[in-house]
C-alpha cells in the first residue's frame, strides 16, 4: 500500500482473513447452483423478482438535494449540490456540466477498499454521468457544474443502478430541472438463467464464465437506465458474452423492471412535494 | 512548482551595483573574492543531529535509522535516503511540504555528493543478507536562506553522518536483538571519505569568480561552479570560459575542502570529548552561552570592513594572477577532472539572468513538465446521443449505437421509434 | 518545585521578520515569522490577515500529527495577533523542532510567541505555554520523567498574560478532574514565570 | 382528491396528462395547485398555453422539469404554464435579474462582488460577479469613481447585465433603486443614507461617499421593479 | 431496526414544544434597512451578515434552531447494520451523521512491538456531506480530526493493541476503523466517538489457529468472539461565541462563526481529553462548567449505547 501522508497508515502489508478460511473447494458451478435452486434464489426471490426498495429524501441537510436508497441490503446515499463555477475552465460552454463521483465505502464490500477512487469506481462515475447527462436540462445552467456524489455504504449487488435511481430522485429533490425521472435496473445472466437485481454473489458469478458440462454458456451483467415518460434509454452498460436474443430479452425484462419502480419513486416525490408545500404555508 | 508569490525580485539597480563593485574588486559584505564565510558547527543532544551556519545561511541535519528489508538489487547493502526540505522559515517563497525545482536539484546534488561517491560504507549496515539492513534517513532542513544552501547543507549532512551512531545489534542465532543506547554503546557509521560541496559563482563569463556566494550574488550570477571534493570531482554550470580558470578554481576548491573537512572532524572530536566528560550537551547549552544577537551591530561591522577590505582584496587579486600560471602546470597531477557535467538543460546557463527569474535551477522546467501529463482512457460509450432540434428544446434522445440492437429495439419500442422518425 | 530552565535567543535567523530559538529544559524549537506578506488568492480574507502555520519535525516523513500541532498553534496565534490590522495579507509562522525531550508543544508555542513579539506585529496579548506531567505515581510535575513510559498523562496549557485565562488546553492520557485542576493551577503559576522570562528577554536582561 | 388523480389512475407507469384547462379553474389552481414531477405531460402547447419557467415543450406538449406544483400566469393574453419547486429553487442569475451582492475587492476600474441572493431566493453558494466603473451610474458615467461608490463589505443591489463569453457575471447599478443598501463606516458602525451619494455613520456622524440605492417602499417588491424595467 | 429509520428519523424533541414561542421571529431580529423587510428576510440577513444574525439571536437568549444555550440535540445510534464489516455503527447527533465501520485484517507486528496489533482510525469528510469539501485528498480539517480521534483512542486505551496480537512477532490483527461523515452539521467528534463505541461493541473477530513452524493460518469463521473493550468514551463539544457565550453541541454554522471550541472526552469518571485548540480565552470556571455539563450528559449517552446494544 502506498504511504498516504494525509491519513493514518496501517502496517505495510495486511491481508484479509477470509483468505485463510477452510478452503472453499466448491466449483463455480456448484456455487451457482446453490444460489439458484428450482427457480428460487438463495434469498427466496423468484428469478425476475426485484428486491424491495426503500427511498428517502432530504437526509443530507447540507446538500441541495439528497436521496438514500436501500435495495435489499445494498445501501447507497446520493447528494446533489447547487450549480457552481466550473473550476479551471476558460472556454464558455452553452450547456452546463454534470460531475459525478461514485465511491464505495472502505468497509462496504467483503474485501476492504482503498480511500482513493479505484478504476471500478471511476468507471461507475463515468457511467452515472452518462446516464444523467441526457436527463438533466443542462442548458438551464450554462457554464456551471452540478455536483452529484454517490456513496455506497453497503454493497450487496446492483449498486450502480441503485445509485443512478437515487441520483434521479436527489436531482428532483434538489429542484434541478430535468427532462424526466430516471430509474435504473441490473440484470445478471448465467447459463441462460436471468436474475433480476442480482445480489453481490450472484453478480460476481454472472461476471465470469462458469462452465456447465464443459460448455461455457452466455453470461454477463447488464445495467440499464430509463427515462420513464418518454420511454427512452439513457444508459446501457453490459459486460460478458451475450447473444443478441439475450440482449433483446434482457432489455424487455429491464424495461418492465424500471416501469415497476417508477410508481414508488413518484409516490415518494409527491409526498415530499406535499410535505414541503404544507411547511411553506405554515410558515406564512 | 514554486510559487512566484512573495519571491524577491532582484532589481537592475542592485545588479549593476553588484557588478560595478566587483569591477572594483569589492564584494558587498566586504569579503575577498576567494574568502568564505565563517562556518559554525553545533551538535544536538541526539546522535546525528547537526546545526550548521555558513555566515547567515543556516541548516539543520538529522540522521535517523530503522531496520528494513534491503533492495533486491543490493541485498547486502544498507540504504541511505537523503531528503532536503526547503522549510518556509528560510525564505517567504518556500512552501511547506511541496517539492520545488530547487529542492529537487539540491537533493540530486547532495545524493551525488554523498551517495554516488560512496562516502558511507553501506555494506557495514547489513544485518542479514536479503532480510534485514539498516536504512538511514538523512533529513536536512534549511532554516535561513542567505545564499549557498548547497555548501551549507553538504557540510551539515556530512557532519551529521559522521556524528551519527546506530544502535548495536546482536544475534543469538535465530533472533536479532536491538540494544538500546543505554544497554550497549552505539556504533558510529563507517565514513570512507569526506566529500563536501564548494560553490563558486561566476560573473561576466568568468571574469569574476566568487567563492561562497551570498544571496544577492547567487541571484545575479551568470553561472555556478560546484565541486565535490575527495573522491570524485564534478563541475557544472558554466558559460564558456577558459580551461585554466576552471582548473585554477578547482584547485582552490580542493584546498578549501580540506579545511572544511578538518573543521568537521575537529567539531566531532570536540563533541565526543565533551560527551566522554559527561558535560551536558544540546542546543539549549549553546543558547545560554551566547548573548542576544544584535542586528544593528551587524550592519556597523559591515560598514567598517568596507573601507579596510577594499585594499586587501586588491592585493589578493594580484597574488592570484601570479599564482595562476604555476597552478596550471600542476593541475594534471593534483587535480583530475573526471566528470564535467551540465545538469538540467545545459544551455540554460547561457541565457542571461532574468531579473524576475532569480532562480538558476528552473532551467530543467521543460523536461519535468512532461511527467505531469497523464493520458486517461475514456471508455467508449455504447450509446450515442442524437439531438432532436425540432421541438425547440434541447432535448436528447438516446439511440443504441449497435445496429443489431437498434433493430431489436425498434421492434420492441415500435411506438417511440416511429414517433422519432415522424418528427 | 523543580522546573525546566528557560532560555532563548531572539533574531537568530536573518530572513524572517521575527525569529527565536527557545529552549525549555533540553527541548529546543526554532520559530520564524513572516508578515504581513502577500497572500495567495485562495486564502485571501477581506477583513483580516490569514494566519498560516507550518511545523517541521526534524526527521522522518511529514504526517498528520504535525497538522494537529499546526492547527493548534495557528489558532492560538490567530486569537493573539491583531490580524484585522493587516487585511488581505498573510502572516506565516514556521516552527522547526530542534530537540524534543517531552515539552515539544509548549516549547513550540512559546517560541512562536517570542517570534511574534520580535516581528513587531501587533498583538492583543502575549501567550505562554506550560507542560505538566502526571507520572505513574500520580505525581504532577513540570519536569519530564526520565523515561517516557513513566508518563501517565501530559497536559499542555496556554494562558494569556492579560487575565490569566485559558487559551488552549491539550491533553494526552487519562486523568481525574481533580488532577486536571491541580495541573491547571500549577500551569497557571508557572505561566507567570514564563511571562516574566518573555519580558526580561525583550528588554535584553537575560538573567533567568 | 384532485391531487391524487393524476397519479393513481394508471399504474402502468405513465402519469396521465393533467388537463388543466378543463378540470381546474384559475382560482382552484391557485388554492389547490396540481402537483407534478419531472417529465410529466402537463397539457398541449397551443396558442393559448405556452411553456414557461420550469417546463419544456416536446412534440406539441408541455412537460414539467421539476418536482413541484403547476401555476398558470396570464401574460399578454397568453397563458404561461409554470412549474415551481416546493422547496428551494435552483437559481442561476440571468440577464436582467436584480441581485443582492457583497463587495469584496475594489480597484480603479472595477469592483468584485459575490452574488448572495437572486431576487428573493437566497443562494447557498455565492457566485462571483464584477461591476465595472462605467456601470456604476446612469449619467456622467465617466465621473464615477469606484472608491467613492463602494467599499469592501458593502451590500449592494444590482442588475445582471447580458451574459458574455466572460466567466463572471457583470453587474450594473445604473438605476436609482440600485446601489449600496447596507454599509458600515470605517469604524464598523452601520450607516444611514443622507443623499444619493452620501451615507452617514450612525455613531460617529462621519459622512462617507457611496452610490446609494433609493430605498424602495415596502410594498414595491422585486416583481414591480422588474416589470418597470421591461416597460421602459 | 431498519437502517433507514435511523438515518432518516430526526427526532427534534426540542422543536414541537417550543416551536411557537421560541422560533426566531423576524420582529426580534434587529433590522438595518427597509430593503430587508421581505418575505424571507431572515434567510437573507443570515446569508449577508451571518455573525450579526447570530449575535442578534443570542442576545435574545435563543439559538437560531430554537435551543437554549446548554441544550443538546437528540442523539440516535444504530449498531451492526452493515454486515460486510466486522463491527459497525451509525450515530446521529442532531443532523450530523457518522457511519463507523471496522474491518479487521491480518498482519505482522512491528519489530519493536512484537506483541501488539494495530488500530488504524481514519475520518473521511467526503464532498457528499457538505458543500465546503471538494473531491481529492483529505482536507486539513479531516486530517486534524483524524489525528484527534486517533489520540483519543490511544489515550483512553479503550482498545488495547496487546489484545490484538495472535502470535508474538508473527501474526496480529489490524483494525481499520473508518469513519465517514454523511451529513456535516457540527459536533463531529461527538458523533464519531458515539459511533466508535457502538461499533467496537459489535466488533467480533474470528478465531485463528496459527502454526508458527509452518507459518500456517486457519481462520474459523463460525467461532467469532468480541474483543475486550476497556472503557466507554463520551465526547461533548462546546463553542464559545463572542468570547463570552458558551453553546453546547454546536451546529455547523455555530462552529463556523464561533471564536473558540472545546471538546471534552470522558472515560467513565475520568477525563481523557480536554481539547481546546486556541480560540478565545476562557476562564477556569467556564471550563469546569463545561466539564460538569459533559459529566451530566455522559450517563444519558451511556444509556443510549446500552439500549442500542440490548436491541441487538
Amino acid at each position: 500500500m502506498p504511504v498516504d501522508h494525509k491519513r493514518i497508515n496501517g502496517p505495510e502489508e495486511t491481508v484479509p482473513y477470509s483468505l485463510f478460511t477452510k478452503l472453499n473447494t466448491k466449483s463455480l458451478q456448484q456455487q451457482f447452483k446453490e444460489q439458484v435452486r428450482d427457480e428460487k434464489r438463495s434469498d427466496n426471490r423468484l428469478l425476475l423478482e426485484h428486491r424491495k426498495i426503500f427511498i428517502k429524501t432530504g437526509l443530507v441537510s447540507q446538500a441541495k438535494g439528497s436521496a438514500y436508497i436501500e435495495q435489499g441490503k445494498t445501501k447507497v446515499i446520493v447528494s446533489v449540490f447547487d450549480p457552481r463555477e466550473i473550476p479551471n475552465r476558460t472556454d464558455y460552454s452553452l450547456k452546463g456540466e454534470i460531475y459525478c463521483e461514485f465511491k464505495f465505502a472502505t468497509f462496504s464490500c467483503t474485501k476492504r477498499r482503498l480511500h482513493q477512487q479505484d478504476t471500478e469506481e471511476k468507471q461507475y462515475s463515468a457511467l452515472m454521468k452518462q446516464a444523467l447527462d441526457s436527463t438533466v436540462c443542462r442548458h438551464e445552467f450554462p457554464n456551471f457544474q452540478v455536483d452529484i456524489y454517490a456513496f455506497v455504504l453497503h454493497n450487496d449487488g446492483s449498486a450502480l443502478s441503485a445509485a443512478i435511481t437515487a441520483a434521479g430522485v436527489a436531482l428532483a429533490h434538489a429542484g434541478v430541472p430535468m427532462y424526466d425521472l430516471i430509474v435504473s435496473a441490473t440484470l445478471g445472466i448465467q447459463q441462460n438463467i436471468k436474475l433480476l437485481d442480482p445480489s453481490v454473489t450472484e453478480q460476481w458469478l454472472c461476471e465470469m464464465p462458469v462452465p456447465l458440462d464443459g460448455k461455457v454458456g452466455n453470461q454477463g451483467v447488464i445495467v440499464m437506465s430509463m427515462l420513464q415518460s418518454h420511454e427512452q434509454i439513457s444508459q446501457f452498460y453490459q459486460v460478458g458474452n451475450l447473444s443478441l436474443e439475450d440482449i433483446t430479452d434482457s432489455i424487455k425484462i429491464l424495461e418492465n423492471a424500471c416501469k415497476e419502480l417508477i410508481p414508488l419513486i413518484q409516490k415518494h416525490l409527491v409526498k415530499h412535494v406535499l410535505k414541503t408545500m404544507k411547511n411553506k404555508s405554515e410558515d406564512k | 512548482m514554486m510559487s512566484s508569490v512573495r519571491k524577491a525580485i532582484v532589481s537592475n539597480c542592485e545588479k549593476k551595483f553588484l557588478i560595478k563593485n566587483l569591477a572594483e574588486w569589492t564584494r558587498l559584505d566586504g569579503r575577498a573574492f576567494d574568502e568564505f564565510r565563517e562556518i559554525q558547527i553545533e551538535f544536538g543532544k541526539d546522535w546525528g543531529c547537526c546545526y550548521v551556519s555558513l555566515g547567515k545561511t543556516k541548516v539543520l541535519a538529522q540522521v535517523s535509522c530503522e531496520i528494513q528489508q534491503p533492495k533486491s538489487s543490493r541485498p547486502s547493502e544498507g540504504i541511505l535516503n537523503i531528503n532536503i526540505e526547503l522549510n518556509p522559515i528560510a525564505a517567504p517563497h518556500f512552501e511547506a511540504g511541496r517539492q520545488s525545482d530547487l529542492s529537487v536539484q539540491l537533493n540530486r546534488l547532495l545524493e551525488k555528493c554523498l551517495k554516488d561517491s560512496k562516502a558511507v560504507d553501506l555494506e557495514s549496515l547489513c544485518i542479514k543478507m536479503n532480510e534485514k539492513v539498516w536504512a538511514l534517513r538523512l533529513d536536512i532542513n534549511v532554516l535561513n536562506h542567505e545564499g549557498n544552501i548547497l555548501d551549507c547543507a553538504s557540510i551539515a549532512a556530512l557532519a551529521a553522518l559522521a556524528h551519527f551512531r546506530r544502535p548495536d545489534v546482536t544475534s543469538d542465532g535465530e533472533e536479532f536483538i536491538i540494544h538500546s543506547y543505554k544497554q550497549r554503546d552505539p556504533i558510529p557509521l563507517v565514513i570512507q571519505h569526506y566529500p563536501v560541496c564548494i560553490t563558486y559563482s561566476i560573473f561576466n563569463g568568468g571574469e569574476f569568480i566568487l567563492a561562497d556566494p551570498m544571496l544577492l550574488e547567487e541571484n545575479v550570477a551568470d553561472a555556478f561552479f560546484i565541486d565535490w571534493i575527495e573522491c570524485i570531482q564534478g563541475t557544472l554550470w558554466f558559460t564558456p570560459w577558459r580551461v585554466d580558470v576552471i582548473l585554477n578554481t578547482t584547485n582552490k576548491a580542493a584546498s578549501r575542502a580540506e579545511t572544511v573537512v578538518q573543521l568537521i572532524k575537529e567539531a566531532i572530536e570536540q563533541d565526543n570529548e565533551r560527551r566522554l566528560e559527561k558535560v551536558e550537551l544540546g542546543f539549549h547549552k549553546a543558547v545560554e552561552a551566547k548573548p542576544v544577537e544584535n542586528s544593528i551591530g551587524d550592519l556597523s561591522i559591515c560598514i567598517d570592513q568596507w573601507s579596510v577590505k577594499h585594499k586587501k582584496s586588491k592585493k589578493k587579486k594580484n597574488k592570484l594572477t601570479e599564482g595562476e600560471e604555476k597552478i596550471i602546470k600542476e593541475i594534471s597531477e593534483t587535480v583530475q577532472v573526471t566528470e564535467i557535467e551540465a545538469l538540467g538543460v545545459g544551455s540554460a546557463a547561457l541565457v542571461p539572468q532574468d531579473s524576475e527569474d532569480g532562480n538558476r535551477w528552473q532551467a530543467s522546467d521543460s523536461e519535468n513538465d512532461d511527467d505531469d501529463v497523464m493520458v486517461v482512457d475514456i471508455p467508449k460509450p455504447v450509446i450515442e446521443t442524437v439531438d432532436i432540434l425540432d421541438t425547440g428544446s434541447e432535448e436528447e434522445i438516446v439511440v443504441i449505437l449497435n445496429a443489431d440492437k437498434k433493430t431489436k429495439k425498434e421492434e420492441k419500442e415500435n411506438k417511440t421509434m416511429i414517433d422519432t422518425i415522424l418528427t | 518545585m523543580e522546573k525546566p530552565q528557560l532560555s532563548c535567543k531572539l533574531g537568530i535567523l536573518s530572513r524572517p521578520d521575527g525569529s527565536a530559538m527557545f529552549c525549555e529544559g533540553e527541548t529546543t524549537v526554532i520559530a520564524g515569522i513572516y508578515g504581513p506578506v502577500e497572500v495567495k488568492m485562495q486564502k485571501v480574507i477581506n477583513d483580516k490577515a490569514s494566519v498560516e502555520c507550518s511545523y517541521r519535525p526534524k526527521s522522518g516523513l511529514p504526517g498528520i500529527e504535525d497538522r494537529l500541532y499546526e492547527s493548534l498553534i495557528r489558532n492560538i496565534c490567530e486569537t493573539s495577533l491583531m490580524a484585522s490590522l493587516y487585511p488581505r495579507s498573510a502572516i506565516l509562522i514556521t516552527l522547526q523542532e530542534m530537540h524534543d525531550s517531552g515539552q515539544l508543544i509548549s516549547c513550540a508555542i512559546n517560541a512562536a510567541c517570542l517570534a511574534c513579539l520580535q516581528s513587531g506585529i501587533d498583538m492583543k496579548f502575549m501567550f505562554g505555554a506550560v507542560t505538566c506531567f502526571l507520572t505513574k505515581e500520580e505525581v504532577i510535575s513540570l519536569m519530564p520523567p526520565i523515561s517516557k513510559s513513566d508518563v501517565k498523562a501530559l497536559f499542555v496549557f496556554v494562558f494569556d498574560n492579560a487575565a490569566g485565562r485559558i487559551i488552549a488546553s491539550h491533553t494526552e492520557g487519562s486523568f481525574s478532574e481533580e488532577q486536571y485542576k491541580e495541573a491547571l493551577n500549577l500551569g497557571r503559576e508557572e505561566s507567570k514565570n514564563v511571562f516574566i522570562f518573555f519580558k526580561k528577554t525583550l528588554v535584553g536582561i537575560n538573567s533567568c | 382528491m384532485k391531487r391524487g388523480l393524476f397519479f393513481n389512475i394508471d399504474k402502468s407507469v405513465r402519469l396521465q396528462q393533467i388537463n388543466i384547462i378543463s378540470c381546474v379553474t384559475m382560482k382552484e389552481l391557485r388554492d389547490e395547485p396540481p402537483i407534478c414531477l419531472p417529465g410529466q405531460r402537463l397539457c398541449l402547447s397551443d396558442k393559448i398555453y405556452t411553456s414557461g419557467q420550469g417546463t419544456y415543450e416536446r412534440r406539441g406538449y408541455i412537460y414539467s422539469q421539476l418536482a413541484g406544483y403547476v401555476d398558470i400566469v396570464e401574460r399578454d393574453g397568453v397563458k404561461v404554464v409554470e412549474v415551481h419547486t416546493s422547496g428551494e429553487q435552483t437559481v442561476v442569475p440571468t440577464q436582467g435579474d436584480i441581485v443582492t451582492a457583497q463587495v469584496y475587492i475594489i480597484t480603479q476600474q472595477h469592483c468584485k462582488c459575490f452574488i448572495k441572493c437572486v431576487g428573493d431566493a437566497v443562494l447557498r453558494r455565492p457566485f462571483r460577479a464584477i461591476l465595472r466603473r462605467e456601470d456604476i451610474r446612469a449619467t456622467e458615467k465617466d465621473k464615477a469613481d469606484i472608491y467613492k461608490s463602494f467599499r469592501p463589505g458593502d451590500i449592494i443591489l444590482a442588475r445582471v447585465l447580458p451574459i458574455t463569453e466572460a466567466h463572471t457575471y457583470q453587474l450594473s447599478t445604473a438605476e436609482n433603486e440600485l446601489g449600496v443598501v447596507i454599509a458600515h463606516s470605517e469604524h464598523g458602525h452601520p450607516m444611514v443614507p443622507i443623499s444619493w451619494t452620501e451615507m452617514q455613520c450612525s455613531k460617529t456622524y462621519i459622512k462617507e461617499c457611496r452610490k446609494v440605492a433609493k430605498v424602495v417602499p415596502e410594498n414595491v417588491d422585486q416583481e414591480t421593479l422588474k416589470k418597470r424595467k421591461k416597460s421602459e | 431496526m431498519n437502517l433507514m429509520c435511523i438515518l432518516y428519523s430526526v427526532v427534534p424533541t426540542y422543536q414541537p414544544a417550543q416551536k411557537s414561542q421560541n422560533k426566531v421571529r423576524l420582529s426580534q431580529v434587529k433590522v438595518f434597512d427597509n430593503n430587508f423587510k421581505r418575505r424571507n428576510m431572515a434567510e437573507e440577513y443570515k446569508s449577508l451578515h451571518p455573525i450579526k444574525y447570530y449575535r442578534d439571536c443570542l442576545a435574545h437568549d435563543i439559538r437560531p434552531d430554537g435551543r437554549a444555550f446548554d441544550k443538546f440535540r437528540p442523539v440516535l445510534l444504530n449498531i451492526g447494520s452493515i454486515d460486510t464489516t466486522d463491527g459497525s455503527a451509525i450515530a446521529k447527533v442532531g443532523k450530523t451523521t457518522i457511519v463507523c465501520g471496522i474491518k479487521a485484517e491480518l498482519c505482522k507486528p512491528k519489530a519493536d512491538t512484537p506483541n501488539q496489533g494495530f488500530v488504524v482510525p481514519n475520518l473521511e469528510l467526503p464532498p457528499l456531506c457538505s458543500p465546503k469539501f471538494r473531491p481529492g485528498p483529505p482536507s486539513d480539517q479531516a486530517q486534524v480530526l483524524t489525528q484527534l480521534i486517533a489520540d483519543i483512542i490511544e489515550n483512553s486505551k479503550c482498545v488495547d493493541p496487546k489484545d490484538l496480537c495472535i502470535y508474538p512477532d508473527k501474526l496480529a490483527w489490524c483494525l481499520f476503523i473508518d469513519f465517514v461523515c454523511l451529513n456535516y452539521d457540527g459536533s463531529l467528534i461527538d458523533a464519531c466517538i458515539i459511533a466508535l463505541v457502538g461499533a467496537l461493541h459489535t466488533l467480533t473477530l474470528p478465531s485463528v489457529d496459527y502454526d508458527p513452524s509452518l507459518d500456517n493460518k486457519l481462520v474459523n469463521l463460525e467461532d467469532r468472539k468480541p474483543i475486550p473493550i476497556h472503557s466507554t468514551l463520551i465526547s461533548t463539544t462546546f463553542v464559545i461565541f463572542d468570547d463570552k457565550i458558551i453553546l453546547a453541541d454546536p451546529t455547523v454554522d455555530e462552529e463556523n462563526y464561533c471564536t473558540g471550541i472545546v471538546t471534552i472526552v470522558l472515560k467513565g469518571d475520568e477525563l481523557c481529553c480536554v481539547h481546546k485548540p486556541g480560540g478565545s480565552p476562557i476562564t477556569e470556571d467556564d471550563l469546569f462548567d463545561c466539564i460538569d455539563k459533559s459529566k451530566l450528559r455522559s450517563p444519558l449517552i451511556q444509556n443510549l449505547i446500552k439500549t442500542a446494544l440490548k436491541q441487538k
